[in-house]
């Protein structure tokens, strides 16, 4: 159909994004930044309604993945270089790079598997403190304390879930609430943990044993340390996205959709329901423990505060926003909603309002997302491909 | 009384009634037959506005109800025994027949209607204060027509009221809607078994994929092919 | 116990509260066999399926499918075993499409598991590939059209075809017993002839496959099943050839009442 | 005088007894519009401990309003004090519907996550918007004491007139909804529609507007709680109203979703749990709230249904 010209929308809706997205960051002036949001909205809403062209660039999507997917990367790569006298910029785009990550992995709860998990703020808390308290405490390096931040989280997420395999819907949200506000109270009153305090000095990491996240001078160029931070965790992301991406493709993210849909259906086709939920439990749970790893290790710094309630509320957001059980979607989710209320920050206090009127409008105008999740698409060897 | 008139709905994407019309007359008995999913439910459901028709009109005594809400639809006067029964399991029989008056009601008009219900079915005096939930199937169905009798219905709507009831209550159930309707009421039915159906029934319908594929007088009906084959093969 | 035995449920009586809606059943299916399970709305006919799949477990009584005692075991067991089924309101996973339920059907043939996912992505794919294959080969003979788009999601399409997909799943799951609950409600008397056409085909393809059907449709009953078993209230009424159920005074009287039992 | 051992163990006791009586009263209060929600719309507001926070706040404005009207009699400051207090139920029931008309409505036929998502942001933006017009609300507040600190003493023991009034209101106010719920028509018809909502219309009942009804008594019934959240703790903060929500919630759940009576059982129980192991386990007041989880997860792990739900069966 419009297979010939898929690409070149695609590509430019990329673009243009990615280009008004620097500007607003770039520029210093609240007006221009208002302006480009008010456009970004607008532009969106136009191509949204005017049915030819956004069938168009889903299509182009769909039929040159791989390319847009190198254009994706090397935009991604090229990000910092626009803004290295303004190490804050990449400051704020890495956090949000380490969110991905995070509301990647509840994405597989809430989005395919529909398990509402306010607890992932938590399983980020985890993963940071483990990672914090090895190096720290320890003098373990991150190559130790990373894995383990990982696994750490990922055994909670299992022991989590093994409460909820009676539960449903609100019950579940309730294990999850629960299990969120016990965490943060025992991290807060422990005192190996640094109670209120937190855990100050985490060390970044090393790679054999060099320190590469410094500030460098390149001649007159004055490169950040954070935009090597940046990349390092883009590396992170672009594994972590990986996976997510094979798994979204299996058996097992089938059997998620499937318990998503109809649980007693899936009861009587053998799937196994206790097997599959803890699954995304775990799965999910690792996801939170490596950003939480990676944002401590960033920050230097944690405390209960980078784990309230509200965190777990927040990476929800992200991922309604986005779009449940779509994984760019989900990227673009958390992108947005750390990188847009960083440029108003003159409006601090309102961002928590933000959020949840942010929530409540996507809840009812657009409950898919800005991306809606995509149909499942498998080579065919027989010519059974004329489906919508 | 009841007219429908090229009623369609759809639930979602998919289509549930095409172009269905019908009319109930005052004082008749007409019954509704069709296998399950055929649409006897939904066409029903349109009637009392649970569904929204998407085209179509619907009207009772005159004037048009789709697009009104269900409570003040029964008010005007319809009252539906629905499929299943749908009883308020731990209200009192007593609670469950007094639910669906509303305040302008006379409280001596409620009183003797419901002396009258209880000399039609003893058993529901007897256990006006136990909870509806532990009846047996037959009384249950009684409590079901009980509490659309306490509305005093000009029409009403019966939604499988065989469903799950041993033979002989079947029959006796049957002779209870023939008294009503000789009392004067308007009855619509809706019913697999066609036989009991159309034997108090003056007119009745056959819907197929919700469409209505056959309609008539009940000695029509009876020797038509459609019914005939539909319920025994022959 | 005979040996070609393939499902034998032995006095089962499940109550729900005070409420009998199965007492005192018996009913034994041979292999190969298409039994049909008739009866007024209401009679107990989706609980007897519900308590043989194991969504409730029988108050009392005991259910033998090829010998082992599944009375009380968990869905997920009993379908394990090879008992699947199709529901009255098909239960498809509706957001998903045609193809992903079929693939789901196929769950239990598959070893799902999240490292090979991320390990061996390509034997993955592989084996989607061929699945899929197999599933739309089924398909097309339920439907071409169907097979034919099969990423439309099921939530779109008619009733009619959402039973079709479902019958289909349930076959790809390679039963040993396949309990059909309704097939051809809401369809019209050619597509349920077309219906009972494919099933009997699909179930001389499978060699070894009984079938329990419950349908209100005597022309369904008397065209595809060898024996039928009658339920009114909780009990069984009859049983036997259609030609035999058909003169029972018992069964006319269920479906046509007394005044035109005997015309 | 110089106190034995055992009258401190005494007093200790009853004191204990005191704060799981004033704290069970709250969450109960919070858990009814729990149990009510749930049971006619099989949602859960989790916004609910926004209604109760929001009543705190509405009611320090009001109560101080009338405290700085100089030159008016204690007895006439006190009845204006329960003019305020009816005013706050009043203004909070409305929010209740409010929120129930643009927010939960519009899911009724949404799966279950919606609404659970919805009301989480109306949570959140009740919250902020107390923090947005009352900034002084980021910090603790104090309630204006409108009654003096004596009260009944029993030795050592004192109930103060202020928590005697609030305890005083809260039992009426569950009295009334009892009688409200058993006696009334609109009573019967909530319950009506708790058992059958689609049956319930069909015998003619208006739903929505039971609905409304019912999101204004739980809202006002919350709003006592929050009068009593000021007087009892006399420091408050804008935040308060999250966990107060979850620990309603969890009561509900605990005494068995649907259940009015269950609510005040979970109620008291969640209270009981935490006062005594603030007060018996060494260090256990900071984490207190880790012990009423625990008991929560056990009941979601051994008794989903609760102490009075029952067992529902599976529709197939």
């Amino acid at each position: 159909m419009n297979k010939k010209n898929g690409f070149l929308p695609a590509l430019i809706t990329i673009v243009v994004s990615y280009v008004l997205l620097m500007l607003f960051m770039g520029v210093d002036n609240l007006i221009i930044s208002g302006a480009i949001i008010v456009f970004l909205v607008g532009g969106g809403f136009f191509i949204y309604r005017k049915k030819s062209l956004l069938d168009c660039i889903v299509a182009g999507f769909r039929d040159y993945k791989g390319s847009l997917l190198i254009t994706a990367v090397v935009l991604s790569v090229l990000l910092p270089l626009f803004f290295l006298k303004n190490h804050y910029i990449i400051h704020i785009f890495t956090l949000a790079l380490i969110y991905v990550i995070a509301s990647v992995g509840l994405n597989i709860q809430v989005g395919s598997a529909n398990m509402t998990n306010f607890s992932q703020g938590a399983f980020f808390g985890i993963g940071a403190y483990t990672s914090a308290l090895m190096t720290v405490k320890l003098g373990l390096s991150f190559w130790i304390a990373f894995p383990s931040a990982v696994l750490v989280a990922g055994i909670f997420g299992f022991l989590m879930g093994l409460p909820t395999l009676k539960t449903r819907e609100f019950h579940l949200s309730l294990v999850t609430i629960a299990f969120a506000y016990v965490a943060y109270l025992l991290i807060l009153n422990m005192r190996w943990t640094g109670g209120a305090d937190g855990i100050a000095g985490v060390p970044k990491p090393t790679i054999f044993g060099l320190s590469i996240f410094k500030t460098v001078r390149l001649g007159g160029l004055r490169i950040p340390w954070t935009t090597f931070y940046y990349y390092f965790t883009l590396l992170f992301v672009g594994i972590g996205i990986y996976f997510a991406w094979k798994l979204h493709n299996s058996w097992i993210a089938l059997g998620w959709n499937a318990i998503r849909e109809d649980e007693i259906s899936s009861k009587c086709y053998g799937l196994d329901l206790n097997k599959i939920k803890l699954s995304a439990f775990f799965i999910g749970s690792l996801y939170a423990g490596a950003a939480g790893s990676l944002y401590v290790h960033f920050v230097g710094f944690i405390s209960t505060e980078s784990m309230a309630f509200s965190v777990g509320l927040l990476m929800v957001c992200m991922v309604i926003l986005g779009g449940m059980d779509n994984i760019l979607g989900v990227i673009l989710g958390t992108v947005l909603l750390i990188v847009i209320p960083e440029k108003f920050r003159a409006f601090q206090d309102f961002r928590l309002l933000f959020y949840g009127i942010i929530l409540i409008l996507m809840l009812i105008f657009r409950p898919q997302g800005l991306i809606p999740k995509k149909v499942r698409r498998y080579s065919l060897s027989t010519g059974g491909d004329h489906g919508k | 009384m009841l007219e429908m008139r090229d009623v369609s709905t759809s639930y979602g994407k998919v289509k549930m009634l095409h172009r269905v019309s019908l009319d109930v007359r005052e004082g008749e008995a007409i019954c509704l037959l069709g296998s399950n999913g055929a649409g006897k439910s939904t066409t029903i459901k349109t009637i009392l506005g649970l569904i929204k028709p998407d085209s179509g009109t619907v009207t009772f005594l005159g004037e048009r109800i789709d697009g009104i809400k269900t409570h003040s639809i029964i008010r005007k006067g319809v009252s539906i025994v629905p499929e299943g029964r749908r009883l308020f399991p731990k209200m009192s029989v007593e609670q469950n027949l007094r639910i669906g008056i509303y305040s302008d009601m006379d409280e001596s008009v409620l009183e003797s209607m419901r002396n009258h219900i209880f000399t039609l079915f003893p058993v529901l005096k007897e256990r006006k204060n136990q909870s509806a939930g532990t009846l047996s199937g037959g009384e249950q169905a009684m409590l079901s027509i009980s509490r659309a009798l306490m509305q005093r219905p000009k029409l009403m709507i019966l939604d499988e009221p065989s469903f799950g009831l041993a033979p002989i209550l079947v029959e006796e159930f049957y002779e209870t809607i023939l008294q009503i309707k000789k009392q004067g009421t308007t009855i619509l039915l809706s019913e697999q078994n066609a036989g009991k159906a159309l034997a108090i029934a003056d007119r009745g319908y056959v819907l197929q994929k919700g469409m209505i594929v056959a309609e008539g007088q009940k000695q029509e009906l009876l020797k038509s092919e459609i019914v005939r084959k539909a319920y025994l093969g022959e | 116990m005979e040996n070609n035995r393939l499902l034998s449920a032995e006095n089962i009586i499940m109550s729900f509260g005070g409420l009998k809606a199965l007492n005192d059943v018996s009913i034994s299916l041979k292999d190969n066999e298409i039994l049909g399970l008739i009866g007024p709305n209401g009679s107990g006919k989706t609980t007897f399926f519900n308590v043989v799949t194991g969504i409730y477990a029988p108050t009392e009584g005991n259910i033998f499918f090829l010998d082992s005692d599944i009375a009380g075991s968990s869905p997920q067991d009993v379908a394990r075993r090879g008992v699947l089924r199709t529901f009255q309101t098909s239960r498809l996973w509706l957001e998903l499409s045609i193809l992903d339920n079929l693939l789901l059907g196929m769950w239990m043939r598959e070893k799902p598991n999240s490292l090979t996912a991320i390990l061996r992505y390509r034997k993955v794919k592989e084996d989607f590939r061929v699945k899929a294959a197999e599933a739309l080969e089924y398909m097309a003979v339920f439907s071409e059209e169907l097979a034919g788009s099969p990423y439309r999601q099921v939530k779109e399409l008619a009733l009619v075809d959402r039973r079709r997909v479902e019958i289909c799943r349930a076959l790809l799951a390679r039963p040993r017993l396949l309990l059909l609950d309704e097939p051809a409600a809401g369809m019209d008397p050619s597509e349920t002839r077309e219906l009972m056409r494919d099933i009997r085909k699909m179930q001389e393809k499978a060699k070894s496959l009984g079938v329990i059907i419950i349908e209100h449709d005597m022309d369904v009953i008397s065209d595809i099943a060898e024996r039928v078993v009658v339920f009114n209230f909780g009990r069984k009424i009859a049983e036997g050839t259609f030609g035999e159920i058909r003169k029972n005074k018992e069964v006319r009287e269920a479906y046509l009442g007394k005044e035109y039992a005997d015309a | 005088m110089r106190l034995s051992q055992e009258d401190i163990v005494l007093i200790t006791l009853m004191l204990q007894l005191k704060n799981t009586l004033m704290l069970g009263l709250q969450y109960s209060l919070i858990s009814i519009g729990f149990t009510l929600f749930f049971g006619m719309l099989n949602v859960v507001v989790f916004c609910h401990g926004g209604f109760y926070i929001l009543a705190t706040f509405i009611g320090t404005a009001l109560v101080s309003l009338v405290l700085g009207l100089s030159g008016v009699s204690p007895v006439l400051s006190g009845m204006l004090v329960f003019l305020m207090l009816f005013l706050a139920m009043s203004l909070t029931g409305l929010t209740g519907v409010l929120v129930e008309r643009t927010t939960i409505k519009p899911f009724r036929s949404s799966p279950p996550v919606m609404p659970i998502l919805s009301t989480m942001a109306v949570g959140i933006i009740l919250e902020q918007l107390l923090k947005l017009f009352y900034p002084e609300g980021a910090n603790p507040q104090v309630f204006p004491q409108f009654f003096s600190n004596r009260g009944l003493s029993f030795g050592e023991f004192t109930i103060s007139n202020s928590e005697l009034v609030i305890l005083l209101v809260a039992v009426v106010s569950l009295t009334l909804m009892f009688l409200f719920i058993k006696k009334t028509k609109i009573g019967s018809q909530v319950v009506a529609i708790s058992q059958d909502f689609e049956a319930a219309s069909m015998m003619g009942i208006n739903v929505d507007r039971a609905v409304s009804i019912t999101f204004f008594i739980g809202a006002a019934l919350a709003a006592v709680a929050g009068f009593m959240n000021g007087i009892y703790y006399t420091v408050f903060r804008y935040d308060m109203g999250t966990i107060a929500g979850i620990k309603g919630f969890s009561g509900a759940v605990v005494g068995g979703l649907g259940s009015v009576f269950g609510a005040v059982i979970g109620g008291f129980l969640m209270a009981f749990v935490e006062t005594f192991a603030a007060g018996y386990i060494p260090g256990g007041s900071a984490i207190r709230d880790v012990f009423s989880f625990l008991v929560v997860l056990l009941f979601l792990i051994f008794r989903p249904s609760g102490i009075i739900g029952q067992k529902s069966i599976e529709k197939v």
